[in-house]
């Protein structure tokens, strides 16, 4: 499952990828989503995948006793998650902003400020 | 305004303390089971969105009953106390502290810092999200 | 107590302008104290420099670096110190009244002192760091002062220019000292010149005198470098005739003369030095033949002046050294002057061009005479002290060949020349009419000229005592061994005599057909020379930098990205490659239907986001990767993350549905051209994730912590569900920084859609 | 045995809830089988679930998801089928009649009880 | 003691909750700000005594045994970037008492402000990989944040650059991370630092190399090095001054920080192959961004196009590899997070005195506020290099450094530079000091009122004596910074320090 | 895997690939109709998601994987609804 | 609005959801709904409460039964051609008043055979239903008023009393 999850990944970074290159800002936040997506899955499948035995311990017990998913890339992932949703609702109002001063969602008329 | 489809605020009406049970619930047993501070932020965080889609976000700001910021600002305070309090006593920061309350022969449920950090991370993801949605929301 | 005197001038730097304050005018007469005063300090610490036991001085400083507040006053420094303070002293009196009418006068003297200050520091300290200091505040202090008048744009670019000419070749002599440093194991000069042999069988003793040289070239001005020099006489005069005649363009003079005995000596000094003080020499002394702005002239017969110090220092001899000492004193002195007259003309009678002066004799009585003097010096005629300087120098050619002896003659010529246009031309002859109706020039402002051109008359008369005791003490420092020297007027009639006389006769018959002469040399006049190069260069490095700017910092977020893919790609994909046996393991065996059917809608639902035409639609499929995902952590063992994806899913669609209100729709923006393009960047991005996490997958260096996790969560963390534990408490800082996240993207949203502009008002 | 029966029926409705999604002519009609047969098989698989596991856990939260289901679904359906009707989703050619034509006042999203309370021509004009 | 090393991010956590929690009053808003600073400061001055005095310090958050909790770690360059954070920090909450405008404050500016020292913080202390990586999120949202703020078009051009390139360096610094865990099983610096040292199989180590190109590439993003450093000059000169010039000070430096700090405990195993690069990156960083300042027009681009050529030189000492080179490196950061700063804060009052930093419609300064161009001068001329300013001694050690090492590319390069920074301040100086107002656009000069004056001015004064201070005394300073470059290059006391630190 | 399970599962999966093909089906009817369609099949997919979790539960003897069940059903409407109210509210 | 009804129904959700009948969970349940409805008392408008458990019971069986029927129907049409449909939407004038009547009738309408619930009118007196099977929309308004709307007036009634 790991080869397979190995090609997801890839075609989730690069449908990120192409998503961000588009001229379009709203392409751009969807593009993100995807990418936040590819990282979160690459740190879950390359810390091992474990089927079904999650790291909860049952009640009265003091540890696992069968092989088990690892938690700590469950809790950076979660983390992750967490933050990349802090992040798409800021982007999501920056969009909104940047569209109503700009006028338009066109990147390619966003570069006034560089040269 | 447009009007606003009665059969949605009515189910609204009966879910939305429906969900708040479930966020307590999730936050309950998140140390033991899945679920956790964040997750029951986000189901009540739902609850609340679910009600100001279906009624309005002022109406749902007013079931909240306080400036959503504050929630935050609360969320992070009862975290970051929750870290000095072991600081205080000699310990590392963050370093958790267990203990019990008990009503014999009710119930005794331990209690512990970690807890009170869970508080505030449900606080502040509440609280965030409420601010988002409703802030978005207002845009005229 | 030289450390003190050194940075008392510059405390006064700073004390000076005060008094300029509120429009008081405190007359320069008074101000000229404190340089009058060192200069007698100075001359006070002469007998000890003789004798072999110099002041010094030395404290720590940065010792890491090798800098150390040293500072030693022998003979050569001595001999240069005072020559700075000592005009210095004129030049403050001088400036008072030429800037009388400027309201920045204050800062003038401001700039004027740390010049002054920094320069005494160059040829007082013993560390060579500190010298680079105080080398550098001399530059920075000659931009200010060439840029006095800096509403006009032709004195901020000559001030940008000689800053960016002297600071680039101070940057060399810096790297230069440092090799020295390494070279010699020291940075302290007293200790570097007892080392000579050692400094030059370093390996870094070539680069090491080449980078010093560059450094000492350009402050001298010498070819090429000499191109800032005619340009700086956009400085108000007083300038002028400090820094650019009298004393900073000497001070790699003096570092080369103070570096002889340990980086000199040999063929490659002899030629490196001797050869550019030779082209210098060549180049000033001809391209003063046709100059017609008084201050243009006098600054280029500075430059072959500097270029014959400099080619002397490079022969090296004692003889060649006794020469730089005299020549180098009596120029200052001739020139100054001459500088000083030029100043007081142009503030007479409103013009510097020497075809629009002539016979004010008559109205400025005390200038012509100094003028004349003076000129009479330049042009090395006795009993003037640059006769004896000139005469050393014809000996020292004549001790070498022919060739040499030829160029000489030709800056002595050049030299006769130009004192003649400048201290004869304008006082003599038929009136001009000027601008202004000309007067003689108040005290102040003859009074330097009188006492320098007296100075040469004097040293001229009376070579003996102090004249040579100061030349004998410095050429020892500089020769590095002991040397007497006994200065006399008169030799007798000798091959350098002739020579000289058969020079002021040439020179005088061609100031006779001065103009003519100007006319013919103007329209040979070469327009590729160094300021030309120096010119499109700048213009060069703007075409660069705007060029590389444009293609950089094109704009276009789109290339942005495309540039940090393609470096991750290849940066990441070649070191990859680098491993000798890498492998790819691929395994399809391992897995139930339904995954590969999650897999495949994830993938599927990813591309439909992005092929999609609706926003909506889009984010519609980008809900359904999300589902994807979150069934995949639920199947491995993560219902928390399967949990948590199901509900931000939720609410990320809620927030995008809400600003969608707001946004516009997808339009088809990009050309089919930069698709391709852009899939082609994708795709490869995507390999390399793809590649990394296949090799990834099958190495372990070290097998995971977490079964710490798994004994202690109960036991000492109280919780079952561990991966909330780790939240909470394993690693609760991390979940302290998220929600902080979380709490400013809260603020962030609430500030960025509630922000209104005139909201309380103020900006 | 009968959880087994359970789970299948529940699978089988889902799949039949997919392939009304799938195939059925208008959106109001691929409405109806998301809303009954989705909803349908969930409860059956559900039921299956809390018979298999035979503990009050597993059938406390099967029950917990249904009601949510049961209560959501219908709304959701309403809620799309409204929209679907402003945003002008055509019905099947096939269909026979339709009373809501014209009673939607599109600005304001009020909707007549009668046609003949307010006339075509009587809207107020923009 | 237990709270020597959290404190740098309790103290600015706490004060922006406080700002937070009082947001209805501007008012208390701006005294907690400043009061926050202030206390960072302080905490940032304990840190580096006790350092000083005990050698690196290490925490365990939530007194968990390292590697399974959180370690913080202070050695001598973690300790010296927190205090120049808190000096950075107290003297643009000053400064912005006077800039800040009413709307901005209202809805948050200083909470936001607050955050962002807190991730600056935790980014210099954490000694944990995946923490530093919420700790850069931390940082950077409240950049977001900030910088977008105000909502003006060329505003939210830069905003929008320098968000996609910052989340872009995130996403990358998170794959990376993910897959260093996959391969070593941890995320504490020093427990990967001990798994990396004994000499691993050759796939390993190219493996490991490779993921350490990834890090050069999501933090070089941050760090705004060659060829990743365009959302800097898109963004820098857009926000408020105070905000810039915090940005400028302190932010690339986290990331320049970061380099550093992987690059002298993680990926040491091939320095011929990463540390050449890192050299060879830190020559074309100097170039270009030299090259792009001579090309600009306003006053903060040219600034903003300098930090990176001086990024250059920060990584040059890292590139170079040796205590001396990395004593350079701090040292040049300790320079520039002051000088920078205060540059851009002196942008700001010519910006409050003109109402633009358009070069072209500047001019005559220097006849009307002489102080305000001598104050100038310092930061500038510090800034390309001359004596006997703090920037020449960082320039001295790191140009020491390469002709010892035998670099006299990389040398010549770092002095070619330093040359074209002075030619680039001296044009600032001549345009906006020493040229005339041009009369076309003479616009009426907008008042400031003393108060105002007195808190502008006051930072940049005091930055500016601090300056002069370094440069004069340089030598404590570069004792520390060699001790600091010592500590670097020698590992085994930092993992020491975090593997054996008690409970 | 016992047969009811595969069979039940292969089931599912079937029913996921004709719900996403329901979501990517171009039409060429305008895109807010179109999107609703989208709504519908998301929608399904959730409630599908939902049986696929019980299956599971079921399959590995695991009841935390209910749990996210749970959640699933109480917020997917969510999405549904802000969806539906998007459209209607239209501009 | 009677609080206590909706408070004991959270304390048995509570219940369940915890997965364990018993005294004390009842109790916590009870407590944390009744802090539930107390934070929530702004968003809670007046709402009956359903009533007799008997009527519930045999309620639900109706209600089950309908539900078979109709999606057995659903899938017949389903996976066979589509020409039985019979498709119209139709006005059902509605004789129920409360909020709670009208949404539960609307949901439950939805639920069951062939109809869906499309909207409300405003005034509340007609609801619209999408029925797939209505070659007569007149039997389909008495089905309805005479089937489900009566069950619901039925049980929703009681309470009122
Ligand atoms: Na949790
Ligand atoms: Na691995």
């Amino acid at each position: 499952m790991e080869t397979i999850l190995a090609f997801v990944i890839g075609a989730l970074y690069a449908a990120g990828i192409y998503m961000m290159l588009r001229r379009s800002l709203v392409k751009l936040l969807i593009g993100l989503g995807l990418l936040s997506h590819a990282a979160n899955l690459l740190i879950f499948t390359v810390a091992k995948l474990v089927r079904a035995n999650s790291p909860v311990i049952a009640a009265g017990e003091q540890t696992l006793s069968t092989p088990h998913a690892d938690p700590l890339p469950q809790a950076l992932i979660l983390t992750a998650i967490v933050i990349s949703f802090g992040v798409t609702a800021f982007a999501l109002a920056l969009a909104y902003r940047a569209y109503k001063s700009v006028g338009t969602d066109d990147l390619n008329e966003m570069k006034g400020t560089d040269v | 305004m447009k009007i606003v489809s009665l059969i949605l605020r009515t189910t609204v009406r009966f879910l939305f303390p429906l969900l708040l049970l479930f966020a307590v619930f999730i936050f309950l047993r998140g140390h033991n089971e899945p679920g956790g501070g964040f997750i029951a932020g986000l189901v009540a965080s739902a609850a609340y969105a679910l009600y100001s889609i279906a009624w309005s976000s002022k109406e749902a700001r007013h079931a909240v009953g306080v400036e959503t910021r504050m929630l935050i600002g609360a969320g992070l305070l009862v975290a970051l106390v929750s870290g000095l309090i072991g600081a205080l006593g000699g310990q590392s920061f963050l370093t958790g502290l267990w203990g019990y309350i008990s009503i014999p022969p009710l119930f005794k449920v331990e209690v512990g810092t970690p807890v009170l950090f869970d508080i505030g991370v449900f606080l502040a993801v509440l609280g965030v999200t409420l601010t988002i949605v409703f802030a978005l929301e207002e845009v005229e | 107590m030289i450390a003190i005197l050194t940075f008392s001038i510059f405390a006064a730097a700073m004390i000076v302008p005060l008094f300029f304050r509120n429009g008081r005018r405190p007359t320069g007469w008074l101000i000229a104290l404190l340089p009058l005063g060192v200069t007698a300090y100075l001359a006070s610490l002469f007998p000890r420099a003789a004798n072999g036991a110099p002041e010094t001085f030395s404290y720590n400083w940065a010792e890491e670096f090798g800098a150390s507040l040293s500072f030693r006053a022998d003979g050569l420094s001595l001999l240069f110190a005072i020559l700075i303070t000592g005009i210095g002293t004129l030049v403050v009196v001088y400036s008072g009244d030429y800037l009388k009418k400027n309201k920045n006068l204050g800062r003038f003297y401001g700039w004027l002192f740390v010049f002054m200050g920094a320069m005494v520091g160059v040829a007082l300290s013993d560390n060579l760091l500190l010298l680079f200091v105080f080398w550098e505040f001399t530059s920075l202090s000659s931009f200010m002062l060439i840029g006095f008048e800096h509403e006009k744009e032709s004195a901020r670019a000559a001030a940008l220019q000689a800053l960016l000419v002297t600071g680039g070749g101070g940057l060399a002599m810096l790297a230069g000292i440092i090799l020295l440093g390494q070279a010699g194991g020291t940075l302290e000069l007293s200790a570097l010149l007892s080392n000579e042999t050692a400094v030059q069988s370093h390996p870094l003793y070539l680069p090491a005198l080449i980078l010093i040289l560059l450094g000492a070239f350009t402050k001298s001005a010498q070819f090429p470098f000499h191109f800032w020099l005619p340009n700086a006489m956009e400085a108000p005069t007083p300038v002028s005739a400090y820094l650019h005649s009298a004393t900073m363009v000497k001070a790699g003079v003096y570092l080369l003369a103070r570096l002889n005995p340990v980086l000199g000596g040999n063929d490659v000094w002899m030629y490196s030095v001797g050869g550019v003080g030779l082209l210098t020499m060549l180049a000033g002394s001809y391209l003063a033949l046709f100059q017609s702005d008084l201050k243009r002239l006098l600054a280029y017969s500075t430059l072959s002046i500097l270029g014959t110090l400099t080619m002397l220092i490079g022969l090296g001899t004692p003889r060649a050294l006794e020469a730089v000492a005299v020549l180098l004193l009596a120029h200052a002195l001739y020139k100054g002057a001459l500088f000083l007259v030029a100043g007081a003309l142009d503030h007479e009678t409103g013009t510097r061009d020497v075809t629009k002066l002539g016979g004010l004799f008559r109205a400025m009585p005390v200038t012509a005479a100094a003028a004349g003097i003076a000129a009479l010096s330049m042009a090395g005629l006795p009993p003037l002290f640059g006769f004896i300087a000139k005469e050393l120098v014809y000996e020292t050619g004549l001790e070498f060949n022919s060739w040499l002896m030829a160029a000489i003659i030709f800056m002595g010529l050049s030299n006769v020349f130009v004192a003649g246009v400048v201290g004869v031309g304008p006082f003599f002859g038929r009136l001009v009419k000027t601008r202004k109706k000309p007067h003689e020039a108040p005290i102040g402002m003859w009074l330097g000229p009188a006492l320098l051109t007296g100075l040469s008359l004097l040293a001229g008369l009376f070579p003996g005592g102090v004249s040579s005791l100061m030349v004998s003490t410095a050429v020892s420092s500089a020769a590095g061994e002991a040397v007497k020297v006994k200065l006399a007027l008169w030799h007798g009639i000798n091959p350098a005599f002739l020579l000289s006389l058969g020079t002021v006769l040439t020179g005088i018959a061609l100031f006779a057909g001065r103009n003519i002469l100007r006319n013919v040399l103007r329209k040979l006049e070469w327009k590729w020379g160094p300021a030309y190069f120096y010119d499109r260069t700048l213009d060069g490095m703007n075409v660069l930098a705007r060029i590389q700017t444009r293609l950089l910092q094109s704009g276009y977020l789109s290339l942005y990205l495309i540039i940090i893919i393609l470096t991750l790609s290849f940066g990441a994909g070649a070191t990859l490659f680098r491993i000798k046996d890498i492998s790819l393991p691929l395994s399809f065996s391992d897995f139930r239907f339904y995954e590969a059917a999650i897999a495949g809608l994830i993938v599927g639902a990813a591309l439909a986001a992005v092929v999609l035409p609706s926003r909506l639609g889009a984010i519609a499929a980008l809900g359904v990767v999300g589902y994807g995902v979150a069934l995949t952590y639920l199947i491995f063992g993560a219902p928390d993350l399967a949990m948590t994806q199901f509900a931000i899913e939720s609410l990320t669609v809620i927030l995008f549905v809400l600003a969608f209100y707001h946004l516009p729709k997808f339009n088809i923006l990009s050309s089919p051209r930069s698709r391709r393009r852009d899939i082609g960047i994708a795709l490869l991005g995507g390999v390399l994730m793809t590649a990394l996490v296949l090799i990834a997958v099958n190495v372990e260096i070290a097998p995971p912590i977490s079964d710490y996790f798994v004994q202690n969560s109960v036991e000492q963390a109280h919780g079952r569900n561990i991966v909330n534990v780790i939240l909470v408490d394993f690693r609760g800082m991390d979940t302290m920084g998220e929600i902080t996240v979380l709490g400013i993207a809260g603020i962030g949203v609430y500030a960025l859609l509630k922000f209104r502009r005139n909201r309380g008002g103020r900006q | 045995m009968l959880a087994d029966i359970f789970i299948l029926i529940g699978a089988f409705f889902m799949l039949v809830a997919a392939i009304g999604v799938y195939r059925m002519p208008d959106l109001y009609m691929r409405l109806h089988t998301n809303t009954k047969s989705a909803t349908f098989g969930v409860g059956f698989l559900l039921l299956g679930a809390a018979f298999r596991f035979q503990n009050l856990d597993i059938s406390a939260r099967a029950l917990a998801i249904m009601i949510f289901l049961f209560v959501t679904a219908p709304v959701a359906a309403h809620m799309i089928g409204r929209a679907a009707y402003f945003v002008g989703a055509p019905l099947w050619k096939g269909t026979l009649s339709d009373d809501l034509k014209g009673r939607y006042d599109p600005k304001t999203h009020e909707l007549m009880s009668k046609s003949k309370t307010r006339k075509t021509g009587d809207k107020p004009t923009k | 003691m237990n709270l020597l090393l959290p404190l740098p991010i309790i103290i600015p956590m706490l004060a922006g909750t406080a700002a937070l929690l009082a947001y209805r009053s501007r008012m208390i808003q701006r005294w907690i700000s400043v009061i926050g600073s202030g206390a960072l400061l302080a905490s940032g001055i304990w840190l580096i005594v006790e350092v000083e005095r005990n050698g690196i310090r290490a925490a365990q958050i939530g007194n968990w045994p390292a590697p399974y909790g959180i370690t913080l770690v202070a050695d001598l360059l973690s300790a010296t970037m927190v205090t120049l954070t808190g000096i950075i920090g107290l003297a643009v909450a000053v400064y912005a008492l006077a800039t800040t405008s009413a709307a901005h404050e209202t809805v948050g500016h200083h909470q936001l402000y607050q955050f962002l020292l807190m991730g600056v913080c935790g980014a210099f202390l954490t000694g944990d990989l995946f923490n530093l990586y919420v700790w850069f999120e931390v940082m950077l949202m409240a950049s977001f944040v900030l910088l977008a703020l105000g909502g003006e078009r060329g505003q939210m051009e830069g905003a929008i650059k320098y968000v996609t390139i910052n989340l872009m360096a995130s996403a990358i610094f998170l794959a990376a991370l993910g897959l260093l865990y996959g391969l070593a099983g941890t995320l504490n610096m020093a427990d990967l630092a001990n798994k990396f040292s004994n000499g691993l199989p050759e796939e390993q180590a190219g493996l490991v190399t490779t993921l350490a190109i990834m890090f050069l590439v999501a933090f070089g993003i941050k760090a705004a090095i060659f060829p990743l450093f365009f959302w800097l000059p898109a963004s820098y000169h857009t926000p408020p001054v105070a905000v810039s010039a915090v940005f400028a000070g302190l932010l690339t430096k986290v990331g320049v920080y970061a380099i550093i700090r992987v690059f002298t405990l993680l990926f040491i195993q091939e320095p011929g192959y990463t540390h050449t690069l890192i050299l060879i990156l830190a020559g074309a960083t100097m170039l270009t961004g030299v090259l792009g300042a001579v090309t600009q027009k306003e006053f903060r681009r040219v600034l903003s196009f300098h930090i990176i050529s001086q990024i250059g030189y920060m990584i040059m000492g890292l590139g170079l590899y040796t205590p001396l080179a990395l004593a350079g490196s701090i040292f040049y950061i300790t320079h520039h997070i002051i000088v920078k700063s205060n540059l851009f804060l002196v942008s700001g009052v010519v910006q409050r005195l003109k109402g633009t930093l358009e070069l072209k419609k500047l001019g005559g300064l220097y006849q009307s506020l002489p102080g305000l161009a001598m104050i100038f001068l310092v930061p500038a001329l510090s800034l390309a290099g001359l004596p006997p300013l703090s920037g020449f001694f960082a320039k001295l050690s790191l140009v020491q450094a390469g002709l010892s090492q035998g670099q006299y590319v990389i040398v010549s390069i770092s002095l070619l530079v330093s040359l074209l920074t002075l030619f680039s301040m001296m044009k600032l100086w001549n345009e906006t000091f020493w040229k005339d107002q041009a009369k076309e656009y003479e616009n009426a000069q907008q008042p400031v009122n003393p108060g105002e004056w007195r808190t502008m001015f006051a930072p940049i004064a005091g930055l500016a004596a601090l300056t002069i201070l370094i440069g004069l005394s340089a030598s404590p300073l570069f004792e520390l910074a060699l001790r600091a470059g010592e500590q670097l290059m020698d590992p085994t006391a930092y993992i020491r320090a975090v593997m054996e630190m008690p409970r | 895997m016992s047969f009811v399970n595969f069979a039940a599962f292969f089931l599912l999966t079937i029913a996921f690939l004709l719900a996403f093909l329901r979501l990517i089906k171009r039409s060429n009817q305008p895109h807010r109709i179109s999107t609703l369609d989208r709504v519908v099949a998301l929608d399904l997919m959730a409630t599908l998601s939902i049986g696929f979790m019980t299956l599971y539960a079921v399959e590995t003897q695991k009841t935390v994987f209910m749990d996210a069940a749970v959640i699933l059903a109480l917020i997917a409407f969510l999405g549904t609804v802000a969806f539906a109210r998007y459209l209607e509210k239209g501009n | 609005m009677n609080y206590f009804i909706l408070n004991i129904a959270l304390a048995l959700t509570w219940a369940m959801l915890i997965g364990d009948i018993h005294p004390v969970s009842l109790f916590t349940g009870f407590v944390i709904g009744y802090l539930i409805l107390f934070t929530a008392r702004r968003a809670l408008g007046p709402s009956p409460y359903f009533g007799k458990v008997s009527r519930v019971i045999r309620f639900a069986f109706f209600f089950l039964w309908e539900l078979i029927k109709s999606n057995l129907r659903v899938a017949r049409d389903v996976l066979t051609r589509t020409d039985y449909m019979k498709p119209r939407i139709i006005a059902v004038p509605l004789d129920a008043k409360t909020d709670a009547e009208i949404t539960l009738l609307a949901n439950l309408i939805s639920l069951t055979p062939g109809s869906l619930s499309l909207d409300v009118s405003t005034d509340r007196r007609t609801i619209y239903v999408h029925v797939m099977y209505a070659e007569n929309a007149e039997s389909v308004r008495r089905e309805i008023k005479e089937g489900l709307e009566r069950w619901v007036l039925d049980l929703l009634a009681t309470e009122k009393e």
